[in-house]
């Protein structure tokens, strides 16, 4: 394996694009070295990102970018996912998994990353909208 | 997506395959419930077996099957959620949610 | 529709990342309104197009960079691809279908691309390497 | 790509089924290929019924299974190409390299 296969998606907010998006981080986590179970789990990981950014940051709005840079290293896989929206406060997100929002019928989609990826970094961009980061080391041994 | 009914006594089995997911799945699924739902349906067994994964808007799509339900006075319930989308259930604690069965006639006779 | 769906790869040169561009590709294809059939050959065609860019333009060197930029409009499928190698010229290339070069071991990309697309342009970069434009028109009637 | 192997009398018949790609593919027709010269078969019959396609590379690989046989005084021939595959070989001109089949008896008695 070369020390580091990249991969950068470059496209128009459209949701229908989202199983490339998955395919494309579940192959990039194949390389990194990741069976295809957990492969599968960080695309997830990732699509949930992307359609974060699609959706609620640039509100599905064609004409806006998102930006998704897939990385293999010899660490393992990162992700790294920014939109040209308004930003947000991922803190300030509610916990989907309490009593009163369980028969919420959306905002799940951050906790499915955080089950899937070892970290994740959320930050406002200096231009505009958010950039996500997340990573998954490779547990070798 | 793929969906299929199942009529069996009062009873519409759904019987799902591939992946309940955003702009596919999710709204293959809703379709078909809500048919069921405005055709006089109340008891709706979703057949989970073959659904590979799901993503935050099948989840999210499978709460609002739910809900529907409830206001029309029925009742959604789930048959042999496989390995991924069972773990997904536990994650998002929607197993305390929805009433889950192994066996199919045990799912039924429990309408 | 959107009037134009578009999605840029952005990849380090290695030949294992062959099958997502053919993927994105195909996928890009059938947004554009081509039936499968249609869009599996459009695929096949940017497929060749990403190979040498890859292997003859960038020698798989992984530390240069290939961009594709895939777009879905009423008219129809376009692909761009550049690469950041020496550049070549298409027309001195040999016709593999010529008896003598039958048994040629390599030699068919170029032939696979203008069978499965309409136009193919080819340039040389400004800076480095070439630049490989194909189109494919949506004959709707 | 899968690949399977089944000796009918001196002829071996390589089962392909998949996509005769770079990288893969075109390394898994390969390594077979050298493997049966290497173990001095000289009658090689690829059934390509199975393939969905094939890229330039992996038609080369055919080209060069094609030459070794020759190199070898043996011989390479071709079953039952699948629509885009046949496609392929007449777009090549390879149609008129490859002795073709389209029945595998009549194929295995051409040797
Ligand atoms: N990239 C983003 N830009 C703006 N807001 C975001 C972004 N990502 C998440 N959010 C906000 O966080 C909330 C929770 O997101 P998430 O947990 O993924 O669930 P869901 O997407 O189903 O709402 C969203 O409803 C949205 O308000
Ligand atoms: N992007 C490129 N950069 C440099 N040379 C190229 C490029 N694309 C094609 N070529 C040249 O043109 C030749 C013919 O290409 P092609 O028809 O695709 O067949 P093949 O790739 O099998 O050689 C190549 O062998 C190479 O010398």
């Amino acid at each position: 394996m070369a020390s580091s296969t990249s991969l950068r998606l470059v496209l128009s907010s459209e949701v229908r694009l989202i199983d490339l998006i998955h395919q494309s981080a579940e192959k990039v986590a194949q390389l990194a070295g990741f069976d295809e179970d957990e492969a599968l789990n960080i695309g997830l990981a990732v699509r949930e990102g992307a359609i974060n950014a699609i959706v609620h940051g640039n509100r599905s709005d064609p004409n806006l970018e998102v930006n998704i840079t897939l990385r293999a290293s010899d660490e393992g896989f990162s992700a790294h996912i920014t939109d040209e929206g308004e930003g947000f406060d991922p803190d300030a997100a509610p916990d989907p998994t309490e009593e009163d929002n369980l028969l919420a019928t959306s905002g799940r989609g951050m906790l499915l990353m955080r089950a899937f990826v070892d970290d994740i970094v959320y930050s406002r961009r200096e231009a505009r909208g958010m950039e996500v980061t997340m990573t998954k080391r490779r547990t070798t041994g | 997506m793929k969906v299929g009914v199942r009529n069996i006594g009062h009873v519409a089995v759904v019987d799902l395959a591939g992946k309940i997911t955003i702009g596919e799945g999710d709204v293959v699924l809703r379709e078909k419930v809500n048919e069921l739902f405005d055709g006089g349906q109340q008891h709706v067994l979703l057949n989970l077996e073959k659904v590979s994964y799901m993503d935050s808007a099948g989840i999210g799509e499978l709460v609002a099957c739910y809900k529907r339900a409830k206001e029309k006075g029925g009742t959604v319930k789930l048959l042999n959620p496989s390995g991924k989308v069972f773990d997904l259930l536990q994650l998002t604690k929607l197993e305390e949610v929805f009433e889950t069965y192994r066996d199919e006639k045990e799912a039924l006779v429990s309408f």
